[in-house]
């Protein structure tokens, strides 16, 4: 425990961040950069999700309705409003106050549940929202979805992945900061033992319902820049699937790692489109989903504790071995 | 992308990119598409794969059903591969997150075989051409194949987008012909259990029940179980692919209609079709091998009009009113919304001797302006 | 200081804590002995708040904290530990001790600050574990720990919240023999500074009569009898139901 | 009064077919505290090769019997290659069991084809016939006589003998159980093939019963086997069927009488139960 | 007589920590054998060690003249040997009926009698013999640990701290219990409590950090001041 070895590791991340921004000077084809902002916005998500389920050690099947949230909302307003940048702030500011809202209130109604049932109500929670967006069809076009315009300078691949790529860093080190600061320790506690960290004088119910309102906006932000790039938006933005997806990418990284949901998420972007990508190369890979299904297998034998948990965990081991 | 080539070495290639499902739970009408679009350039370019004197490049990617894998697809056919054309997709929502990618590149997009009547209506935009019938058109059909006067409707049909749509076309098309709607019924498109809103069209005591399906779980045996038929309400609805066909059988006899089955249509396009694709895939096209086909034909035919020309705006004019001849007969892109109007059939269910399923036989062509649906892009 | 009324909880049919009335005397030793299952952790969790009575009331200088969360109580300053240990599991055992004294100081939603900023409970949380033999350990997860460190290390975090009454569940069960003494002496010296109260369940009859100003006898659920050491010793209840044959040979 | 017997009937049946489906996962899920996502790869093997055999033999019954084994076979294979690392650990078990579900998945497609496959009822289950004004289906009633049997037999067996304890203890306390002289892991991979084969089982039954298959069915219906096994409290047979049944009567009814609300019956159902009863409706204790 | 059970330069692990080092004892049939030392010195591995529940990754291990060391714990088990654990190993959500009829082998009049016996020793445990094991007070959470050893038919039990969290009288009950069994049982008890352990103790072994480093009988051990002071605190 010492201030050194946390400040290499800030100057790691601050020169991974620096690379970032260089990255669209060097890798200008849009279609890579759609990809790489993919893994920005889900990077955001997969770590929303992981103050959940890595810090506080909740289980959610519906953290997709923030995420839905933040794209309809956006949808919503660039489609009735001006494609201005001052419709894209009202955005931002609309979906966080309602998924603030909604996170709130899924944080009363639901906290007080175990495991299993909480986790199953969350999932009844967002299919909730995905019926209602289905049947909501004057305003969300239902499963059709619709298309709206955007700024131009939104339209602007570049622009788009500098403000994810900005957005990531800054939330990364800003949740970073979050979950190292004492209020993050004591979130570790009520994921270790609820009932003995309420004894030691935390109100943990607080602490529930502010992680998820935190948790809930963040997502519905990384929902807004989803459908920046998408321009596009349909009921599938409340799917299960997504909460899988999210749910995947943060434990293939590493739970309670933050830079974990983020490899996770690059990882799983990246795989889906080469091993896609394969099965032009070969009919036998026309069924590369096995080999993706395969992959989360291997992952699970080979590092139980995720990518980062587990290199953690064996770089720990390795440095006591060597001070033995 | 799947890359093929011609053995003709003159300059300029011309690049299709052509987006479907291609894994997935859409798969099926994806590979359908993808057939019938390799044989449709085949067939339009007498196996030359040139037209106008350049070679076509076809690039196929899988959009998985998903937007998202759409929209990143469909920027790689645009700036990597830097395709002319677009054409595509399965569903509709792959459809709708690629389309203003169409407008923003310039480039025109070919729609089949997504039905959704957005694409061409409030989602149009001067690039999207669509051979696929649009939802109307289905619906149209449909009202065409048993509306008349005084006679009463309910309708079934799954709980979204699709369904909605569907019954709304088919209820002006059906009122147009005289045809009273005296109960719309809407199931979850993934339920199990059917009685309930069966129960409640055998209350409503129709003459005729117009059940629009898409998607696995049918409601078919429990139609047939609940002796619908028995109370004297026919049962009517659009004849799918082969694959569903089995799923029928309880309705032989049944009036309907459909968009292709391949002993329908009575043309050359279709007769070279069929024995051409008995002969590569030793089996009948299905419900969307045309549509593919349409597809490419619609593009090389727009092409020798510009005498290969791929500037968007003079393919836009060109491909304005074009006709073009297809497995289901001549093909018109309407100007004003950019659809193909085309034929449907309405056809009778009956038993068939060569196949353990029951099979549509021909009523009557529905004639393009028969069909024709509403003009839905404002225009 | 701390008073209850008739306190009663009944689990279904059984009644674990029969309208039991006390008042715990300011800065003092009070134990509590009891045949296994007389209600003694049982009163435990309704005077901390982990139960609430179905009856009665309990007073803190006064005040009816008896509908008072358990948060809300172990920020008024009382404070347990626990017969069952219960510890954070996966944190090295500094942390468990830190996150008490966080506590204690009231840094409870501080998001911006890094936790090495409060270098101070680091060290204070160290403090306390070599005063109860664990700082070598200090770095061990706490799940690694042997069971008699475990139960070290509860107490360090009981004592790390530096609360004004103290509730010690069986601190020294399953204790190595020759480091009760050194437990018993923290003890002893908490008693001493005349600062604090201490309630203090034990089984350990010596450590009882060394130790207690008072003691309460719970029979039952019911108080069965108060008083000092050598009273409470020579009831005769206390010696058949409780205490047995062997141990008046050895007092004999 | 016909349209309630009439939908009381087929949401019974509806029920029952839930139950068989989630039968499997109250073991698997919730006795053995296994997120198994892959039980609807299970669950669309056992129809696939079980309606394989039945097409090939055209028995009905060698049907189910391949199914059953196939499931047994199949539990047998995840148990130990995929389940047994992984015990007790959620997280994992996510991971690791959804990618299996892929693959288990794809799979079908590879050896099965893609095409989504025709299924009817043998001719004797086949029909329906009429008492008064209502329909009676008979392959339905076939379902809820199974249901009923699959029910009692697993009631029973939990009842007369110690498994169901020794699993539970199992979950609690590994080492505890195996220190009291019995083989837990031997205990697991049964019950886990039995739970696999109830799975494969149900696809089978669910298969004719909707009169087709296909390979995406596994994860939409898995999904309603968790609701179930959740709602009735984890773990034990008369929660999931009760649960089972609720959800298959609820489903009925309201797509009859609040047909607007009739896409949200499930969830709704969930969330109810939920709020008012978090530990779900019978739970252990 | 001969050994029963014997332990020769056992080392172990927990994980990847070699944990004992050098354990080397004996204990013959009919005897009760008191492991002692301090918190922390390897006395509860020990036991998980012979129950199989530790990798044992050197020495060997015998019980009835037969190796053991490989064994997995449910097979060391069936051998006819019981374990009460330290931490008790209720299983929380099962009644106490339900635990005790988990943990018995076979239910016939013998295992009937031995209830009886063991429900006379516990009281209590009859009282609550329909309520969650989780929701007993300590000590009857101690009782129902050492009664789910005793109602199979042993021949060795190993025991971690029995007198933890338990009232003087029934300790006493304990020890008279295990003074019944003696005939047929015989026991290794790792114990803090001297009285007890000197009551009922026959032979002892002291382990420090890891590793075996006195033994004798216990008599002797009662008498050895210097002994009593250096390893365990007494003086
Ligand atoms: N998983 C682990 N990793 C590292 N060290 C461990 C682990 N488990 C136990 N230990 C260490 O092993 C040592 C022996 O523990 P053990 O429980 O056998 O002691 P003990 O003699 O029974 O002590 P007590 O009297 O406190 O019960 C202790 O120092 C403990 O910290
Ligand atoms: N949560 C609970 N639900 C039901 N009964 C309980 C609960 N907690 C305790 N009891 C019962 O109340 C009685 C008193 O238990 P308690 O734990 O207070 O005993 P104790 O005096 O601390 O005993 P010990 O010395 O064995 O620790 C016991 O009979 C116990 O079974
Ligand atoms: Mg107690
Ligand atoms: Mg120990």
């Amino acid at each position: 425990m010492n201030l050194r070895t946390i400040e290499k590791s800030t100057w790691v991340y601050l020169a991974i961040a620096f690379l970032l921004f260089v990255v669209p000077f060097l890798v200008t084809g849009r279609s890579i950069q759609f990809l790489i902002i993919q893994i920005f916005v889900f990077g955001i998500f997969a770590m929303s999700y992981d103050l959940l389920l890595g810090y506080t050690g909740i289980i959610s099947f519906g953290h997709v309705m923030f995420f839905g949230v933040g794209a309809y909302s956006t949808a919503v307003l660039f489609d009735r409003f001006e494609p201005t940048i001052f419709t894209f702030g009202l955005a931002i500011l609309v979906s966080a106050i309602i998924a603030g809202v909604v996170s709130f209130i899924v944080g009363i109604l639901t906290l007080r549940l175990k495991s299993h049932f909480y986790a199953m109500l969350t999932l009844a929670l967002a299919g909730l929202f995905l019926v209602g967006a289905e049947k909501w069809r004057k305003v969300t076009g239902g499963s059709d979805g619709f298309t709206f315009g955007l700024p131009d300078m939104l339209r602007d691949s570049f622009t788009l992945y500098m403000l994810s790529a900005l957005s990531l860093v800054l939330l990364f080190f800003g949740l970073r900061r979050m979950t190292k600061s004492p209020f993050g320790k004591v979130l570790v506690a009520i994921r270790e033992n609820e009932s003995r960290t309420e004894s030691l004088g935390y109100q943990v119910l607080h602490y529930k319902v502010i992680v998820s309102v935190v948790s809930g906006v963040v997502a519905s932000y990384s929902g807004v820049l989803y459908i920046l790039s998408l321009r596009f938006v349909d009921t599938s933005v409340f799917a299960t699937d997504l909460t899988i997806d999210v749910l995947l990418m943060t434990i293939i990284g590493g739970v309670g790692t933050l830079i974990g949901p983020i490899i996770g998420a690059s990882l799983i972007e990246f795989a889906h489109h080469w091993l896609s990508d394969l099965s032009d190369v070969h009919w036998l890979f026309e069924r590369w989903i096995i080999l993706y299904g395969t992959i989360f297998i291997l992952i699970v034998v080979f590092f139980p504790k995720g990518i980062v948990g587990t290199l953690a965990d064996r770089y720990i081991r390795w440095r006591a071995r060597r001070t033995e | 992308g799947d890359a093929e080539e011609s053995g003709a070495e003159s300059g300029e290639t011309i690049k299709i990119g052509v987006l479907a499902s291609l894994t997935g739970a859409l798969e099926a009408y994806g590979h359908q598409t993808k057939k019938g679009f390799e044989l449709g350039l085949d067939y339009g370019t007498d196996g030359t794969m040139e037209v106008a004197g350049k070679k076509i490049e076809v690039i196929f990617e899988d959009t998985e059903t998903d937007p998202k894998v759409a929209r990143q697809k469909a920027l790689t056919l645009l700036e990597d591969e830097d395709v002319d054309f677009l054409v595509g997709s399965s569903s509709s929502g792959d459809t709708l997150a690629v389309t203003p990618l169409a407008e923003e590149y310039e480039k025109v997009m070919v729609v089949e075989p997504a039905a959704a009547d957005s694409i061409t209506g409030a989602e149009y935009n001067d690039y999207v051409f669509r051979t696929a019938r649009n939802s109307s058109q289905d619906a149209a059909a449909a009202a065409a194949a048993i509306a008349g006067d005084g006679v009463k409707i309910a309708t079934l049909a799954p709980d979204y987008a699709f369904g909605r749509d569907g019954v709304s076309a088919f209820k002006t098309a059906a009122e147009d012909l005289g045809a009273e709607i005296i109960h719309e019924e809407y199931a979850d498109a993934a339920a199990t259990d059917f009685t309930a809103n069966i129960q409640k069209i055998i209350d409503s005591d129709p003459d005729y029940l117009y059940v629009v399906w898409a998607g696995a779980n049918t409601p078919w045996n429990q139609i047939v179980d609940m002796q619908v038929q028995e109370k004297g309400i026919k049962i009517t609805t659009g004849v799918a692919d082969r694959a569903t066909l089995p799923m029928m059988a309880p309705l032989v006899g049944m009036d309907g209609f459909t968009l292709y089955y391949h002993t329908l249509p009575d043309n050359e396009v279709n007769d070279w079709l069929v024995e051409k694709h008995q002969e590569e895939y030793d089996e009948a096209p299905d419900l969307f091998t045309p549509g593919g086909m349409s597809a490419a034909l619609a593009v090389l035919e727009a092409l020798k009009q510009t005498d290969g020309s791929t500037d968007s705006k003079e393919l836009i004019e060109t491909m304005e009113g074009m006709e073009f001849a297809t497995p289901k007969g001549t093909m018109t892109f309407r100007p004003e919304d950019h659809q193909a109007l085309q034929e449907m059939y309405s056809v009778t269910l009956v038993e068939s001797d060569e196949h353990d399923y029951p099979v549509p036989e021909l009523k009557k062509v529905l004639t393009p302006e028969e069909t024709a649906p509403p003009i839905m892009n404002g225009k | 200081m701390l008073e209850t009324k008739d306190l009663t909880i009944q689990f279904g049919g059984h009644t674990a804590v029969d309208h039991v009335t006390v008042d715990i005397a300011e800065k003092q030793l009070t134990s509590i002995i009891g045949p296994n299952g007389a209600g003694k952790t049982t009163f435990f969790n309704l005077l901390s708040g982990q139960l609430s009575p179905t009856e009665g009331e309990i007073y803190f200088r006064g005040e009816n904290i008896t509908s008072m969360s358990t948060t809300k109580r172990s920020r008024l300053g009382i404070g347990r530990s626990f017969q069952i240990t219960n510890v954070f599991p996966n944190l090295t055992v500094l942390e468990n001790v830190r996150l008490a004294v966080q506590s204690k100081r009231n840094v409870r939603y501080q998001m911006m600050a890094h936790f090495l900023h409060y270098k101070k409970f680091q060290e204070e949380a160290y403090a306390l574990l070599e005063k109860v033999l664990l700082d070598k350990k200090a770095d061990t997860i706490a799940a690694n720990l042997a069971h008699g460190e475990k139960r070290k290390l509860e107490i360090a975090m009981l004592l790390a919240l530096d609360s004004e009454i103290l509730l010690l569940d069986e601190p020294t069960a399953g204790m190595a023999l020759e480091e009760v003494p050194a437990i018993i002496e923290v003890i002893e010296h908490i008693k001493a500074r005349k600062e604090q109260t201490i309630v203090l369940i034990e089984h350990k009859m010596d450590m009882i009569m060394d130790l207690s100003d008072e003691v309460l006898v719970l029979f039952h659920g019911e108080l069965l009898a108060q008083g000092t050491p050598e009273d409470i010793i020579a009831n005769d209840i206390v010696q058949s139901a409780y205490l047995g044959g062997m141990y008046n040979e050895r007092l004999s | 009064m016909d349209v309630l017997v009439s939908l009381a009937v087929n949401g019974l049946a509806t029920g029952m077919l839930i139950f068989l489906l989630a039968a499997g996962l109250t073991l698997i899920f919730g006795l053995m505290d296994v997120l198994n996502f892959a039980h609807g790869g299970l669950f669309i093997w056992g129809a696939y090769t079980g309606v394989w055999a039945y097409h090939m033999t055209d028995s009905f019954l060698l049907g189910i019997g391949t199914a059953i084994v196939i499931g047994l076979a199949l539990g047998l294979v995840t148990e130990r290659l995929i389940v047994r690392p992984v015990y007790g650990s959620h997280v994992q078990q996510i991971l690791i069991t959804l990618g299996f579900m892929l693959v288990l998945q794809e799979c079908i497609k590879v050896v099965f084809g893609p095409d989504q496959k025709v299924v009817s009822p043998p001719s004797y289950l086949e029909g329906s016939f009429v008492v008064g004004d209502i329909v009676f289906i008979n392959y339905r009633l076939f379902i809820i006589v199974i249901g009923l049997v699959i029910f009692f037999a697993f009631y029973y067996l939990f009842k007369k003998t110690r498994v169901g304890l020794i699993v539970r203890a199992g979950v609690m306390n590994k080492e505890m159980i195996q220190s009291l002289g019995i083989n837990i892991k031997l205990v697991f991979m049964l019950v886990f093939m039995v739970g696999a084969a109830l799975a494969a089982l149900s696809g089978m039954l669910h298969a004719a019963y909707s009169g087709v298959i296909y390979a995406e069915m596994g994860l939409e219906f898995s999904i309603l086997a968790f609701i179930v096994v959740v709602i009735g409290g984890m773990g034990n047979f008369k929660g999931s069927l009760f649960a089972a049944l609720l959800v298959g009567l609820t489903q009925a009814f309201m797509a009859y009488y609040v047909p607007a609300l009739s896409l949200a019956t499930n969830m709704l159902l969930m969330a109810i139960v939920l709020v008012f009863r978090p530990q779900g409706l019978f739970a252990l204790r | 007589m001969s050994d029963f059970l014997e332990l020769r330069h056992m080392k172990a692990n927990i994980e990847q920590y070699h944990i004992l080092h050098d354990i080397t004892f004996r204990v013959p049939k009919g005897e009760v054998t008191v492991l002692l030392g301090r918190n922390g010195a390897g006395k509860t591995t020990t036991l998980r060690s012979i129950m199989g529940l530790n990798p044992v990754v050197g020495g060997s291990l015998t019980f009835k003249g037969e190796s053991i060391r490989n064994l997995k714990p449910h097979q060391i088990a069936n051998k006819g040997i019981g374990y009460v654990p330290e931490d008790q190993g209720i299983f929380y959500d099962l009644t106490v009926g339900e635990n005790m009829r988990v943990a018995m082998k076979k239910e016939n009049g013998e295992t009937k009698a031995r209830m009886e016996w063991i429900l006379d020793l516990f009281p209590d445990l009859k009282k609550f013999w329909n309520k969650p094991g989780g929701q007993l007070s300590g000590g009857q959470k101690q009782m129902l640990a050492i009664s789910r050893a005793y109602v199979n038919d042993n021949e060795l039990l190993l025991i971690d701290e029995p007198s933890k969290g338990l009232a003087p009288i029934v300790v006493e009950k304990v020890m008279e219990s295990i003074h019944q069994m003696k005939e047929q049982t015989t026991i290794v008890l790792v114990e803090q409590n001297f009285m007890m352990a000197s009551g009922i103790g026959d032979r002892f072994y002291i382990i420090d950090d890891g590793q075996t480093v006195q033994s004798g009988q216990m008599n002797e051990l009662k008498q050895d001041g210097v002994l009593l002071q250096k390893y365990l605190g007494i003086s």
